[in-house]
């Protein structure tokens, strides 16, 4: 077995393995906790050394099982991939520290299988990130999916069974409804699933039936949330707070953007993307999203279905650079990342304030930051950076993606992008703001943990606040490995 | 069959007679079970007739791998004087699901059966069941219309008996049901062979296809072939002829869940495949109307209809059997298809779908001991206190809902192959819109079973060990075929062209 | 590696850089020597750099960037005037806000001068909105600064301004450098006498979206509001800060990109004109300062709009002095502010008797803004003045001549009249600290140095023999000096009688509207409205989905529940009927075959 | 702000003119500004000046643009109406546009009954 299968297969088994270690040990909090942060640790520096050989050009590869002829359970590492697993890896070993810190403060219940489900939810975004052909990245994929589930649904009470109902049902509904077949019929129509530089249908599906396949899989992977099938997201939002950090900012959404990314760059390629009827109105469709996702976040007062509505229209942003294809996946690789980092950054906030105070409430945050400053600090961070103002990574991936719109010849896109950082400035910058500064009605809420915010949930916040910052830096690198997918330099 | 094509499982003395063997042993064993002196020796001849009959099936299967079709003459009298057995790819797939399912539950039944039979009846259940085994192993060997009727009554009326005399009371008038209707059934198939022999004068099938071949429009053959296909329609639950199949799989002796759930409606799919494909032949204009215009709806109704049916169910077996009846319906589907995909994707699917529903009717049982009732609401929390068990019908509950790195999963795919390949987009939707369903009602069970609170503290235990075994046997079986399903792809590949169906080509 | 190569590189890097790690530094810094070290030594290092900067026009970095070209430093003439104004600002402004120890302003103030700074020296369309919006965020802290909820809700329509701005400018600049195939200056024009000035076509794609951009940054009319919106709502050191920055970056961009514009001639007339009406109204005396920057900037901005090279001078050398006498003004109006806790006309007066040094800055700056001889902005504003009078432009001229006047009487009476004269208010506030008399002092001696001796500015003037010939030939002949003391000597006697006859209106509180009423109270009401409706929209489409998903699962209940629809016309009785009714129907359709 | 405060409360009761706690400076720079010679004088020297800036137009030679410009004393002339023109139009348009202080609900309250409306009234304005 050669290093790359070696990388590939260790990748996969880490967090298989850590989470029946965590099932195993869960008595004994502090060693089930320390494991789980020790396998974030080395899942990210298997990552990290993936990335390394991909940028080399020499991508890992792997097939683990031939369940029917023609259809493997393969693994390919390309750029794209390796960015996705990597800060997805990175982000978990972060947000395992997180949730040590909320878990705990907030004395949670089944936390043995909150951890085991996290781990397993890691395995199915490894296998979405390093899958080499469209059949093994749905079924890791799906894999996530049912990992997630209980996860949303932790509390237990009638609201999380039902959000958690929603949750499956959608994600899963879709997936059996419009993803499957069309992944099917793609195999029957080219012989296999397999990710193929350039487009895998070329020269295999006309148009029309290429914009029908596309439009399976845009709806299909409702992991992505565009209109209509976003409605699982601010459901969601009961689950606890290092849940919808990792995995509504970074895992499960940015599997569902990742998904369409892949698709357009390996499955259809720039120009079956752009000749297909159907891009036309999908690409309105994700501006409208845009749009309107902002303009209901500004309604929200709960500030985790404001963020999941922030979430909603900064992910349809992705979503159309997935439809414009080409130059575009770069814009919205970056964006994939530079959103996952700036999101998490402002749950992390949102939880950390949660725990300590009580408070989920915009209107009642209010010169909190005067006592949690270093919290309300990195959500001003994060939320320039989800904005996208320097010097802040997201300011390059918007302004790669507003690029790219235009020049694809769709400028709706585009001023539905500028329309929406206006908006999006009106709802998250007044949360660290008028936190921040001195209260100006009532007092604002005392903290209600002892101690104030959990210790070990603010050396997170830090991490990723500062990793917005780095991303500003690292921007360049990023675009440049991720060129190939772009199929060359512009 | 490839993987069968080295494979010499017995002395080259034993093989040759491993037709006959295939049925006489358990018929052999049902006898020794009847008279022998206690429970545990009955049990373990049943194990050891079912595991006989598994090893002839598997001799039979390197046979048929090398020589193509088995023919074996009782006496050495060929027909239409002697008993013929005539075993072909198709046959051998039967013989060997019908056979393992059989030793598995053969297996299970040590365990359970001293909670829901009573004492003096153990015994002659071993060997009722076993008679079913032998029944059902006869009719995928036989090569004769009219034994193939015999050997169906055989294990019918078996099954009538056994379903009955559990001690759950609503069992009777479950089993009452499936006789009347299992009568009907038999009652036309058998005059739809009259009807045959009549017209063609012979009783074996492989003489009686080359007959029809000659025979052009023949109103006689044409009524014969309605009353088999609605009497084999009714004995394999086709939509909506599957009144019968619920209560009688919800309320029977687990033993009798296990086995039949399994292979009952499968044996009869058997048959109708058989004569749909090789006496009659999709050739005929009749055959390819019903399958189209029958046979198709019907399937896509029950796949529909009877899994939102399940999803209303408060009964867990009830659940799996209005399921059951939706999978017929997906297999059926494959079969109206008459393509090799569509075939053997339906026969593919067919295989996992009984593996699939004997280990959850398995793990079910198994609990039998802690849990007397069968509502659903009942199994809240169990898998917290029964994990082997339940997690071993979490993974089955996957496989029949069709998650991903499952067997079930595999066979939906290729369903939907094959669909899209016949040009029947409106059969993906179906399927698709099934799957949802099938997603929906599993996720109903398994939440229950996972995440409610327990209904009270003193239930907790495992199902024993002897169940446990067989139970995540099927159920690791259900994960490797997901992960490679070489041997069942192969299998029903080899069957479908057995039934005369050339692969299209522009299969993948 | 040695020193001279450190220094090599140290000489290659943007000056705004070397704020900006000021600021870095001025996050950490405490006390007042690690505080001095930050607000001078930043300054310091920045100056250091533009004197030993490289040649005009050389690309400095021309790194490969996100792929597409950028150069992170091209200095040339223009950019090179505007570096030293806005060296020179942070130097001031950060001796001015020595005496408070406020990190967040310190650090905010010197990313703000360095972004401005960066954004100057940027050689390439990309860089320079990185940097437009640097100086966004960093400017609305200063906003935020003053920690009172009016500061809020100010700051946070400051940002969104500034923002909207910004994307204006990216949009614009994104369409722009697709068409023309490149982002670098260098490549989008041509040298004008070589300078490279009003570089882009405004009728390309994207044109209009940067115009806008810069415009309302700028403060063009319509967009002004941010603007006296923002400056009386900072604290004392945060007006002084920004009145350097945002506004004279705009020139310098509108200068680079659209120098010759003939439209700019007319808005910046405008601009120029209407401010005066406002000021004159206006209590507040910060908020008057404010309207006064409308109206310079107006200046600046017909002058880019002539776009010869003795108006381009002009502008970039008012600019500067702007920079200079303005901050004086707003330092004077600080430390009123600081001391007195208000700038409102109607409360102040009198203050000459406690704050006399304050009150000699705040006259030497007035006199300045004023444009009297001898004071900075008699020799900046000259040059406007001159190459706006052509026969051609003669209405514009008027307007030029009319603002000036009117700068006179808001900036160059108002403002030090009712703070430190006027009627007596009673208040007895203490001096202004040193630190903050020290900046004061030193931004009066550079008025002074540039009204008496404007040689030394002049030459760093981008068309230096073109400012040179215009101190030699133009700006003290003794006709000039007459017709400038004619019309200030003039319009204070206007003053002064208008006064005498009690026709010159009392300060008295209140609010005067203007276009920001459209955001600031029509624009609530109707996103109150569309709220409302909209939440009472959400609220019935929950109901609704809530009620059709219990409906459907009711209605399906009702079909396929164990005693449901399906389950009764599935009896088990009905079983044979079905099963006769199927074989009748495979019956005749098997008959009915063609065979 | 709390500096600025404690500025205000350390002389709360404001001592009439001409008064001890004047800076010396201002003694020096601007005293005379209040005497009466002042005050009486201030206009007409400004007058005088004015005659004077516009009689050295008979010596100096002016450039003009060739319009208006070219009058007599026309800057001047320009400049003192100018003046008067922005200055009166104060009073009309200040009648027209001036609104009360807190016009816009952003001063900090002073009324406790308002407090409810203040903070519906937030939400708009973020």
């Amino acid at each position: 077995m050669s290093t790359g299968e070696t990388l590939i297969l260790a990748t996969l088994l880490l967090p298989l393995f850590t989470a029946g270690v965590i099932r195993a040990i869960g008595r004994a909090e502090d060693v089930r906790d320390t494991i789980t942060l020790l396998a974030g640790i080395a899942l990210a520096i298997l990552c990290a050394a993936m990335l390394v050989r991909t940028g080399e050009g020499d991508a890992p590869s792997l097939v683990l099982a031939h369940p029917l002829p023609g259809l493997d359970i393969a693994f390919k590492l390309e750029p794209l991939g390796a960015l996705f697993a990597l800060m997805s890896s990175t982000l978990w070993a972060v947000n395992s520290l997180y949730s040590f810190g909320y878990m705990r403060a907030k004395r949670e219940t089944n936390q043995t299988r909150f951890y085991m489900c996290f781990a397993l939810a890691m395995a199915g975004v490894m296998g979405v990130a390093m899958a080499g052909n469209l059949f093994t990245m749905f079924i890791f994929y799906e894999v996530l999916t049912f990992a997630t589930y209980p996860l949303v649904a932790h509390k237990g009470d009638a609201a999380a069974r039902r959000a958690g109902r929603i949750y499956l049902g959608i994600l899963a509904g879709a997936s059996v409804l419009l993803l499957l077949p069309a992944i099917i019929i793609i195999y029957v129509l080219a012989g296999s699933t397999d990710f193929v530089a350039g487009g895998l249908l070329v020269d295999k599906a006309g148009p029309a039936t290429a914009g029908l396949l596309l439009a399976l899989i845009v709806f299909g992977a409702a992991k992505a949330a565009l209109f209509p099938v976003h409605a699982w997201l601010p459901n969601a939002m009961v689950a606890p707070a290092p849940v919808s950090a990792m995995l509504h900012a970074v895992a499960v959404v940015k599997a569902g953007v990742f998904v369409l990314l892949k698709v357009s760059g390996y499955i259809f390629g720039a120009d079956l993307m752009h000749a297909n009827p159907v891009t036309q109105w999908l690409l309105w469709l994700a501006a409208a999203t845009i749009v309107i996702a902002s303009l209901v976040a500004m309604t929200k007062d709960e500030i985790k279905a404001r963020l999941a509505w922030s979430t909603i229209g900064q992910l349809a942003y992705i979503t159309s650079a997935a439809l414009i294809g080409g130059a575009a996946l770069t814009a919205g690789g970056l964006g994939m990342v530079t959103h996952a980092v700036g999101k998490i950054t402002l749950f992390f906030g949102a939880g950390v304030i949660f725990a300590a105070t009580g408070v989920s409430r915009v209107s009642e945050m209010r010169g909190l930051g005067r006592r949690m400053p270093l919290t309300f600090g990195a959500f001003l961070v994060g939320s320039l950076s989800v904005i996208g103002l320097p010097p802040f990574g997201g300011m390059w991936s918007k302004f790669l993606l507003i690029t790219n719109a235009f020049d694809a010849g769709q400028p709706w896109t585009a001023w539905a992008m500028i329309a929406s950082s206006i908006l999006s400035t009106m709802y998250l910058m007044p949360i660290a703001v008028y936190g921040l500064l001195p209260p100006t009605g009532t007092q604002p809420a005392a903290f209600t943990l002892p101690g104030g915010a959990p210790r070990l949930s603010l050396t997170p916040i830090a991490i990723t606040a500062t990793l917005c910052l780095v991303l500003f830096f690292l921007a360049g690198p990023i675009v440049a490995f991720l060129g190939p997918l772009a199929g060359g330099a512009r | 069959m490839n993987a069968f094509i080295d494979f010499y499982a017995a002395p080259p003395g034993l093989t040759a007679h491993a037709a006959p063997l295939l049925v006489i042993g358990p018929l052999i064993a049902a006898c020794a079970a009847a008279l022998s002196p206690s429970t545990r020796s009955a049990w373990m001849i049943s194990v050891g007739g079912t595991i006989f009959a598994f090893w002839m099936a598997l001799c039979l299967a390197g046979e048929v791998a090398r020589n193509g079709v088995v023919n074996y003459y009782m006496g050495g009298f060929a027909p239409p004087l002697g008993i013929a057995f005539r075993i072909d790819a198709l046959g051998v797939m039967f013989a060997l699901l019908i056979s393992g399912i059989g030793v598995m539950a053969a297996l299970f039944s040590g365990h359970t059966l001293e909670a829901e039979i009573m004492k003096g009846k153990r015994r002659l259940y071993q060997s009722g069941f076993l008679l079913c085994v032998a029944g059902l192993l006869g009719l995928s060997a036989t090569g004769d219309a009219f034994n193939a009727f015999v050997f169906l009554e055989v294990s019918s009326i078996g099954t009538y008996a056994l379903i009955g005399v559990g001690v759950d009371r609503r069992a009777l008038p479950a089993a009452f049901n499936y006789l009347v209707m299992g009568t009907i059934g038999a009652t036309f198939f058998v005059i739809g062979v009259g009807f045959l022999y009549a017209a063609t004068g012979t009783l074996n099938m492989a003489d009686m296809s080359g007959r029809l071949a000659t025979l052009g429009d023949s109103r006689v053959v044409e009524a014969g072939f309605a009353f088999i296909v609605i009497g084999l329609g009714l004995k394999a639950a086709m939509f909506p002829l599957h009144g019968w199949l619920p209560a009688a799989y919800a309320y029977a002796p687990s033993l009798m869940g296990v086995f039949l759930s399994a292979t009952a409606t499968k044996a009869a799919l058997y048959l109708m495949a058989r004569f749909l494909f090789t006496v009659f032949g999709p050739h005929l204009d009749f055959v390819g109307l019903f399958l189209t215009w029958v046979m198709a709806p019907v399937a896509g109704a029950a796949a529909i209809i009877c899994s939102a049916q399940a999803i209303f169910q408060t009964d867990i077996r009830r659940i799996l059997a209005f399921s059951s009846v939706a999978q017929v319906g997906y297999i059926m589907l494959g079969v109206s298809m008459a393509s090799a995909e569509g075939v053997s994707a339906g026969l593919f699917h067919l295989f996992n779908q009984a593996l699939i529903k004997s280990a959850l009717f398995m793990a079910l049982g198994g609990l039998a001991f802690n849990i007397k009732a069968t509502k659903l609401s009942d199994f809240s929390g169990v898998g917290r206190t029964a994990p082997w068990t339940m997690t071993a019908f979490a993974i089955g509950t996957f496989s029949l809902a069709g998650v991903p790195l499952t067997a079930g999963f595999l066979s939906k795919w290729r369903l939907i192959e094959a669909a899209f390949a016949a040009h029947w987009l409106w059969a993906v939707g179906v399927i698709a819109v099934s799957s949802l369903l099938g997603l929906i009602y599993a996720g109903r069970m398994l939440e229950t079973i996972f995440f409610r609170a327990p209904v009270s503290e003193e239930r907790a235990g495992e199902a024993r060990f002897g169940v446990l075994v067989p139970l995540w046997i099927l159920a690791a079986a259900s994960v490797w075929y997901g992960l490679d399903a070489s041997l069942p792809v192969d299998l029903s590949t080899a069957a479908a062209q057995a039934l005369g169906l050339a692969p299209a080509g522009a299969a993948p | 590696m040695t020193v001279d190569r450190l220094l090599d590189i140290a000489v290659t890097i943007n000056p705004g850089f070397y704020l900006i790690a000021a600021a870095v530094w001025a996050v950490f810094a405490r006390g007042p020597g690690s505080r001095g070290v930050a607000l001078l030594g930043g300054p310091a290092l920045a100056l250091l750099a533009l004197l030993y900067a490289p040649a005009s026009g050389t690309e400095i970095t021309r790194s490969f960037f996100l792929g597409f070209n950028m150069s992170l430093y091209r200095p040339d003439s223009l950019s090179m005037i505007f570096g030293f104004g806005f060296v020179l600002a942070a130097a001031l402004s950060g001796v001015y806000s020595l005496h408070r120890e406020d990190r967040m302003q310190d650090s905010a103030g010197l990313l703000y001068a360095g972004a401005a700074m960066a954004a100057v020296f940027a050689g390439d369309l990309i860089s320079l909105v990185v940097f437009w919006e640097l100086t966004a965020v960093a400017s609305v802290a200063l906003v935020f600064a003053r920690q009172t909820k009016q500061g809020q809700m100010a700051g946070m329509r400051y940002l969104l301004i500034q923002l909207l701005s910004g994307l204006l400018l990216m949009a614009g600049v994104v369409l722009y450098g697709l068409d023309a195939g490149s982002f670098l200056f260098a490549d989008l024009g041509q040298l004008h006498r070589g300078v490279l000035i009003g570089m882009l076509d405004i009728h390309a794609p994207g044109g209009l979206l940067i115009l806008a951009g810069v415009g309302i940054k700028a403060a063009f009319p319509t967009f002004h509001n941010w603007l006296t919106d923002a400056y009386p709502n900072t604290t004392e050191t945060g007006a002084v800060v920004m009145s350097a920055y945002t506004t004279t970056l705009a020139v310098y961009v509108l200068a680079r990109c659209f120098a010759g514009l003939d439209w700019l001639v007319w808005i910046g007339a405008a601009m120029t004109v209407y401010p005066v009406f406002f000021a004159v109204m206006e209590n507040d005396l910060r908020r008057v300062l404010a309207y006064s920057t409308n109206n310079q900037i107006g200046f600046m901005v017909c002058a880019v709009g002539i776009g010869t090279p003795l108006a381009i001078d002009g502008a970039a050398a008012h600019a500067v002095a702007h920079i200079v006498f303005k901050g004086l003004l707003f330092m004077a109006m600080g430390a009123v502010f600081m001391r007195t806790g208000t700038t409102k006309a109607s409360e102040l007066g009198g203050l000459h008797r406690t704050m006399p040094w304050t009150t000699l800055f705040c006259l030497i700056g007035a006199m300045s803004i004023s444009a009297l001889p001898l004071f900075a902005g008699f020799s900046t504003k000259s040059m406007i003045m001159t190459a706006a009078h052509t026969p051609a432009m003669f209405a514009v001229w008027l307007m030029l001549l009319f603002a000036s006047a009117g700068v006179l009487e808001h900036s160059g009476i108002k403002i030090p009249y009712f703070a430190f004269f006027s009627h007596d208010s009673g208040k007895r506030p203490k001096e202004a600290p040193f630190t903050m008399l020290l900046a004061m002092g030193l931004a009066s001696a550079l008025c002074l140095a540039i009204g008496i001796a404007p040689g030394w500015f002049f030459e760093l003037l981008p068309y230096r023999s073109v400012a040179m010939a215009f101190l030699a030939q133009d700006l003290f002949t003794a006709d000039h000096l007459l017709v400038q003391m004619q019309l200030l000597a003039f319009a204070v006697l206007a003053f002064v009688l208008l006064k005498r006859l009690k026709l010159y209106p009392t300060e008295q509180p209140g609010v005067i509207l203007d276009i920001e009423w459209l955001w600031r109270k029509a624009a609530p009401a109707i996103t109150g409205v569309l709220g409302r409706l909209a939440g009472r929209l959400g609220v019935w489409a929950d109901k609704a989905f809530g009620r059709a998903g219990a409906g459907l699962i009711s209605g399906s209940g009702q079909i396929f529940a164990p005693d449901g629809v399906v389950a009764r016309h599935l009896p088990l009785a009905g079983a044979a009927i079905w099963t006769v009714a199927l074989l009748s129907f495979v019956l005749i359709l098997a008959m009915s075959s063609p065979g | 702000m709390t500096e600025t405060r404690s500025g205000e409360q350390n002389d709360p009761h404001p001592q009439p003119a001409g008064e001890a706690d004047e800076h010396p400076l201002s003694v020096l720079l601007f005293s005379w500004m209040r005497s009466d010679l002042f005050d009486r004088m201030f206009l007409a020297g400004l007058g005088a000046l004015c005659a004077v800036l516009a009689a050295l137009e008979l010596v100096i030679h002016r450039h003009d643009g060739g319009g208006i410009d070219s009058l007599p004393v026309f800057q001047g002339v320009f400049g003192f109406l100018a003046f008067a023109l922005a200055v009166l139009s104060g009073w009309p348009l200040g009648r027209l546009m001036r609104r009360p202080e807190n016009y816009y609900r952003d001063q900090p309250d002073k009324d406790p009954d308002n407090t409810v409306e203040e903070e519906k009234e937030d939400g708009h304005d973020g």
